[in-house]
């Protein structure tokens, strides 16, 4: 496989390429293999930026080359850029609100990357990063927290479903989604995502019921980012996420989340299984939201003393950064080709933003249902009102 | 023509269906060997297949949540609630997303999942298999709620439901499953150009004309009182107009709603026009209910054709009580007549 | 008495409610060391506990859940849904468990739970943050349903909920919450024997009454339409009521209707009585709601007196739309008095 | 501990008595500890009555006096021949409905006398020998099978919940219930019961989770009869599910349900780590519901072949009788006392049953809500309508 610079994943190519990582990077002897218990969550990428070997899941990243590993960062680098604007507009009044990714980019491009274009992701509020690697306009998504959309992009035209904000509604629609995906033959798997927090919800438990069950082609995606809001994960499991797929009778797997290149592999080896009938597994990233949980809270406070600093220690950029650089991969030229690239999205994104133009009035009206031959006066006589109204 | 009963009618219908999409599943608690605890679905897991007739797991919630991944996958998922008080697991995926997403996504995504509910009292029941969940749906907007009185219209209904592009909540009068009447199997519901007046629309032409999905019907017309009603409460609507013509002289127009959202009030506002009295019935509780909407909406359209306010006889703002008491509990023929005797008081 | 905002007056009613009983328990997401995302419970855990105030983990039916168990242990459970909109993972345990199961037990299990909510629209938010599902409730026999405009009955009705062997929904309008109005906190709100009036009735004799939890109030008097709001609508109602006073020379009585179920309407029946005009107003959508059932009440209870049909400004039969739309889809000043206008047109 | 005729088990004694089946039964060499993978369902007694030895419940019931075992017998007996006289009430149409617990009896008396009387049940509708064991006069349970009542005794006096139709409901009240002994110091348990279909529902799940994380005293009994009305119970996990907990990072274990002594020694075990603070225990008691669903339900079609004999093999009140006598400790005296006390019960039952009152109207309006300084003029109106009506 190859990862295109445009955003969106090319069909999967098994043959590894010849100039990967895989022989000259392992410098460290071995990693986790997950399910963790084995050695903890899988990692390929150390904080400091150095590749590991790790048997098991090297293969599954053995195609990349240096251009998909640049890709990848770009891709990293491009999402929070857009990231940091959107939280800037929020705090200039342009948007209502923004849940930001800040911390997770890693999780959500390795996994967004591993997709095939026929997938479809299932994402909550936070997967800016996933719909980056989905071809999502990122003014689409503005679109939304600006409060000029409910979010309305077309999910089967991008394999990604419209944002979920009921927390944990969604996997049950992954889980329905591959149950079809099964039922009419497709190769396709869905990926749900969801937080740690979401996993108390009775919908997480019941969905993992059903694909256990069924046996469907899903992957559970659960950023841990170690806190819901205020709470931190041990408020809703004494034990691992990534354990709570044994109670289901499915594989769970612990990924060092900052980690874009085991993110990815861990991500492509479960989409695999899901597709081979293997059936579900659950993935449990473990990330950090380095910001707060939307630019409506204050983590001041709740967030641990230092808590912030071990993990920007382990900063999925920095850490890819570094490994790139010290592997000669990552010349000044692309460096400041890709600034430029962020500046020019950031000024996209601003510009599209202040001059979205507000809803018709009367687009509140359209849309709540699909079926135009009803005719209901009732309806028709409030929409008139509006109208009156509205001049 | 056959005489059916409405639970045969029902799987009939479900059955033709099935033969009419290959994307039409059926699922939910026991449906497919046992053919659900009423048999609505009887044989149909035999002739359709497991892969179409899906035993779900016992929660209701994912059945619903999964029903929408389905349909966002392109089929047309009919999901069965057991009994009318075991929807609520799966409300919030009914409320916040089957109802809500069109209207999210701007139109893109369209969810045509139908949910039968076996509703209503009557039946000696236990705790939680009587009740009359419409008005929290009907409050919803975004959904679609229909309800059938009689065999025929169970057959047409189910079929008009699945067809449309919306989330329909379908709910079936379990008392009356055992009752007959005659249905139509053979009526061509979607005419040749199926497009032409949409999935509820009237059939073409050379056919008799099929009611609309979202169409109220003037069950027994009549002169001095607009009786309104729908689903189990019909018969004996029905039974209490024989009896004021019989007892009274008074002649009871009677009007199925069928369609509880939206309304389709027209015929109910030109009936109270001629009138001037309404009495608006049904079994679930009365409090902020249907009855109450349908009272406020005659009100303010024929206000100066009124001789008395709307009358409403409901079901008594009580949890549905033991089964012992139910038929006190149930609005019966004379409180009926009863309410049509307090719109001459006045 | 003090100035407080109304989230200032809830905290410190929930704080009085913490000391008065030490089996008053708070839970719920974030309610901890964040204080709720509106901080309502703000500086409680680090005074009570988080043995009494309790981050719960994210699951809103858990939440309603184990308080029904704590309630049978012994406890009186507070419980915050974080937004309106997320209050349907818990329906069925709001609906099947903690409104039946005093009916179920024949008297013999109290649930003391309360459940609070921060409810309607109007501050520029996503989706599910600006709901207002208070007829869900109302239609569901053995629950209260209770709202407050004002900090001081944010102080007072609090206290009162929290007092009560029922379980209440307590809607709190989110958007009011940092207005500010006189709370008098050192009200002794169950007078020297809590006995004798219950938990709901006026204050002993010596103190100034306070009005019980289930009454309705006058909150200004008029002579030319009766207007009946409650929750966020308040303040709009009373700014159509200074326009329509100022501009038209109308007098509006208005009435806080407070208590959502049961309701408390002998106050809107003398005004209507009077006035012979009714609109009603909320923001949750109109189709099958509480002005439904307010419109039908009055009508039965004052057909004669009135000179219009009883008229209704409620949100409109969509859902909550895109925040950029939402000032269009609240009832405003405008949309008010033209409905005033509406009862002189017939 | 022993266990009294009456039905009420007394305070625990944890002195084993010298004349228990301790040292003179153990003829078979090892059984499961469960959880099972390390040797599978907990069995005291085989299905030929033979009692195996098994180092880690042994203990549990080495207090048994032989009394106390024919008392367990007894409970058997008895609880059995109510269910059948129920049944045949129910067909003779003075029951609307009645939900048997033939097959499961062992599953019931052995977890119920396993309670203390500070302890609360949480049962479904189906837990009629779990209500015996609580002091419940069967005839309670009828007036709500009859329509009499909502099911209306009092939990606290009894130590038993209201029966909870609603599926799963009730496990998280047993797990609120439990979080609340811990908070107010208590040393009383809870323990829920639920069904094999039951554990697909969010709230059985929610409640793991919440049983997790607050560490409450909390026993969820799952009575695996093979079926949820017509569905196996591999339709709701593909593994076997006292594996469930795993998830939720708490010990599960399976027991031979139809074995009152494993059932016994296996509830009593996880009361006890329940309350000595080791947090929740599930336990998944499998056993065969031999009976149609409900007296509504007509399990011919689709039982499969075979399967009703199987588990008659099985039979808990045989295979009890069977060790009993083949130990010399029933004898012929015991037995027709308890032949009649059973045909005394049946008789009770039915004439109780039969004259059973029916329900004043009115009382349809009494206890909507408690706080009876409420007036509302509506609610009044509805019940005056109804007085004059029956008037
Ligand atoms: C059903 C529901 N309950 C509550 C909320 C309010 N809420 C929004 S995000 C959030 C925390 C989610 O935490 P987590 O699942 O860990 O995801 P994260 O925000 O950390 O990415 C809460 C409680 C909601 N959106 N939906
Ligand atoms: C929420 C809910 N959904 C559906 C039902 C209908 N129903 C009653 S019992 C039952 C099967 C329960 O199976 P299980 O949990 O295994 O218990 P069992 O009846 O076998 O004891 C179903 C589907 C219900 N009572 N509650
Ligand atoms: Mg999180
Ligand atoms: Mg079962």
């Amino acid at each position: 496989m190859s990862i295109d610079s445009n955003g969106s994943p090319q069909a999967a190519d098994p043959a590894p390429s010849n100039n990967g990582p895989g022989k000259t990077d392992l410098v460290a002897p071995n990693a986790g293999t997950g399910p963790a218990g084995e050695g903890g969550a899988v990692t390929l990428l150390t904080p400091d930026g150095v590749r590991v070997a790790n048997a098991t899941y090297d293969p599954w990243i053995a195609d990349l080359t240096d251009e998909d590993l640049r890709g990848l960062y770009r891709d990293l680098v491009l999402v929070r850029r857009f990231d940091a604007e959107a939280t800037a507009l929020q705090r200039q009044g342009e948007l209502g609100l923004w849940a930001s990714l800040a911390g997770q980019e890693a999780a959500q491009v390795g996994s967004g990357r591993a997709l095939r274009p026929g997938d479809m992701a299932f994402p909550t509020y936070r997967e800016h990063g996933v719909a980056w690697c989905r071809s999502l306009d990122p003014l689409t998504l503005l679109s939304l927290f600006r409060g000029v959309t409910g979010g309305a992009w077309d999910p089967a035209e991008h394999g990604f479903a419209l944002y979920s904000i009921v927390v944990g509604s969604q996997v049950l629609h992954a889980t329905g989604y591959a149950m079809g995906v099964a039922k009419d033959g497709g190769e396709d798997a869905a990926i749900a995502y969801f937080g740690d927090g979401a996993s108390s919800e009775g919908d997480v438990n019941e969905a993992f019921v059903w694909a256990g069950v069924f046996n469907a082609p899903v992957v559970f995606f659960c950023e841990n980012n170690q806190w819901a809001i205020s709470e931190p994960s041990r408020r809703q499991s004494r034990v691992p996420l990534y354990r709570r797929a044994d109670g289901f009778g499915f594989p769970g797997v612990q990924v060092d989340g900052n980690d874009v290149l085991a993110t990815l592999a861990v991500t492509r080896r479960a989409l695999d299984d899901a597709r081979s009938g293997l059936g579900p597994v659950l993935v449990e990233a473990l990330t950090y939201r380095m910001g707060a949980h939307t630019t409506a809270d204050d983590p001041r406070r709740y967030r641990l003393d230092g808590e912030l600093a071990e993990w920007q220690a382990k900063d999925p950029i920095a850490r890819m950064r570094t490994y790139l650089e010290s592997t000669g991969r990552l010349g000044e030229a692309f460096q400041s080709a890709l600034d430029a690239e962020a500046d020019a999205l950031a000024v996209r994104v601003r510009h599209g933003c202040v001059t979205m133009p507000a809803p018709p009035s009367d687009s509140m009206f359209a849309h709540v249902t699909a079926d135009g031959s009803v005719d209901d006066p009732h309806f028709a006589a409030e929409r008139a009102m509006l109208a009156r109204e509205t001049g | 023509m056959a005489t059916l009963t409405l639970a045969k009618a029902l799987n009939q219908g479900l059955r033709a269906c099935l033969e009419d999409d290959p994307k039409v599943l059926i699922m939910g608690e026991d449906v497919g060997k046992l053919g659900g605890v009423f048999r609505i679905t009887d044989g149909l897991q035999k002739d359709f297949g497991d892969d179409r007739v899906i035993d779900t797991p016992l929660a209701e919630s994912g059945i619903i949540g999964t029903a929408i991944g389905l349909a966002l996958r392109g089929f047309r998922p009919i999901c069965e609630i057991q009994f009318d008080g075991f929807v609520f697991p799966a409300f919030d995926q009914i409320v916040t997303q089957l109802a809500k997403m069109h209207y999210r996504s701007g139109g893109r995504v369209t969810l045509p999942v139908t949910i039968r509910i076996p509703y209503g009292g009557g039946i000696g029941a236990v705790e939680h298999h009587s009740e009359s969940p419409e008005a929290y749906f009907c409050h919803t907007a975004g959904l679609r709620v229909v309800t059938c009185a009689t065999p025929s219209d169970g057959y047409t209904m189910i079929r008009q439901a699945v067809r449309s592009d919306d989330p329909v909540i379908f709910l079936e009068p379990k008392r009356r499953y055992w009752e007959k009447g005659e249905v139509d199997t053979a009526v061509d519901l979607f005419g040749i150009d199926p497009t032409s007046h949409g999935p509820t629309g009237p059939a073409h032409a050379s056919a008799a004309p099929v009611l609309g999905l979202h169409r109220s019907r003037v069950t027994r017309p009549g002169t001095d009182v607009t009786v309104v009603a729908y689903g189990p409460m019909m018969a004996t609507v029905l039974a209490a107009a024989d009896v004021a013509a019989r007892d009274n002289q008074r002649s009871l127009e009677v009007i199925d709603l069928r369609t509880l959202s939206p309304l389709d009030l027209e015929p109910v506002f030109a009936s109270v026009r001629r009138t001037g009295r309404c009495v608006v019935v049904h079994e679930a509780p009365g409090n902020v209910s249907l009855s109450a909407e349908v009272a406020a909406r005659v009100t303010e359209t024929a206000f100066y054709s009124l001789e008395a306010p709307v009358a409403r006889v409901t079901g008594f703002d009580t949890p549905y009580p033991p089964s012992r008491l139910e038929d006190l509990y149930l609005p019966d023929v004379d409180r009926i007549l009863e309410a049509v005797d307090r719109t001459y008081e006045f």
